[in-house]
């Protein structure tokens, strides 16, 4: 049930690989990584998932206490980096899926703004794969966080 | 020859637009000449230059309609 | 809001590190798990959420198909040591905090039998924590798993 | 002086039970002696020794009632 590492179908098919779209308006609900979890349950080759969620602080800065973040995108092109992230990362680690969704517009302090998901038949490459993967997208996706602060200024955000 | 350029996050907030059509563009350096004279704050801040959705390192010529973007420090996630 | 690496105290009090119940009867159901990403949105000084689930895998043996696994063990012994762990990890990584379940009882192939959940100001102790404790956990507890097959015969499962 | 015994996992297969109070037993050596004449299988099988739930290495002395754990190999998670 497991790909083939370097090889480009996977156990669900092509479908798995295709660009899928990241994005989506606002804070990703608890609720939404539940259903992504239970969906997996069908898949009784998976015996590790491994999951990041980012969630936006209420930082103290110069400025202010942050109360939001409002993030916007350069989609097509993190679309397209995505994609090539995600076919490396298939490549180099013997997953049976990955799941990666950001949010686009105004995410409120304490609220989930990342959420990426990897499952493998061993949890060793579920982890590794997720470490990664956040890694490379924090680095590589064109997209931006405008940290909204109490008194309504704001500062961009800088990552570390 | 048309370049659109697109402007994201900080750098918006200097050029006060998120898009700019400019005509008769030969290659990238020129370019940006054109954007520092247009805003010289734009000079001082850190930016990438991507052309069609891919990031190109130094000066490259533009032939054709071309899409620019120019891209502050990321921070997603 | 962090809690300092090497004190025994952290942002939630001492009540966080007291010994904690990780076992429950059955699988972890999905619901479950959202209700503990919920109850952390108004934790705002947590940037990073690190999760690891371990899924009963239907592996083909020698003896058939795994149905189910059977989960026992040595509670009071794994309380113990479980909460030596905790306090490793605590003293090693500046976690806001962490949360693990693991199932007793059978649980269907398909279903989560382990939760693993760290949270930080920032992603990399949380991961790591994340994975450090899972690698503990499954050295460490008095745990076993029987796999049930299909077909009513069992063997005891094997730790990689 | 008694020793409760309990015995986990596939070493309770061989046992055919998960619990055994011992009397006059000195040291483990010698409980493992006499566990292995009442259960020949036990021998051949690997597995650790916990007293009062913490897990030991070599012969130890039973001084007073002792909790005596019989660890398989761990598999959860």
């Amino acid at each position: 049930m497991e790909s083939p590492v370097g090889k480009k179908i996977n156990s669900s098919g092509m479908s798995e690989r295709k660009p899928k779209n990241i994005f989506q308006q606002g804070a990703i609900p608890a609720t939404f990584i539940a259903e992504s979890i239970q969906k997996h349950s069908s898949q009784t080759a998976i015996g590790g998932h491994s999951i990041f969620l980012g969630q936006v602080r209420a930082d103290e800065t110069e400025n202010g206490k942050v109360k939001s973040i409002d993030f916007t995108a350069f989609e097509d092109m993190a679309q397209e980096k995505m994609h090539l992230i995600r076919e490396d990362i298939f490549a180099k680690y013997p997953l049976t899926c990955m799941h990666v969704h950001h949010s686009l517009g105004e995410v409120q302090a304490g609220e989930i703004c990342l959420f990426v998901f990897t499952s493998s038949a061993h949890r060793k490459a579920a982890m590794d794969a997720c470490e990664e993967t956040v890694e490379r997208l924090k680095a590589e996706l064109p997209v931006w966080g405008r940290e909204i602060m109490e008194n309504e200024s704001h500062q961009w955000k800088v990552n570390k | 020859m048309q370049v659109q350029v697109m402007i994201f996050g900080q750098l918006a907030d200097i050029t006060g637009t998120s898009e700019l059509i400019l005509h008769d563009i030969p290659d990238t350096d020129t370019l940006q000449e054109t954007l520092h004279k247009l805003y010289p704050a734009l000079a001082n801040t850190k930016y990438a230059i991507a052309m069609n959705k891919k990031t190109i390192q130094g000066n490259t010529i533009l032939t054709g309609d071309t899409n620019i973007a120019l891209l502050p420090p990321f921070s997603g996630g």
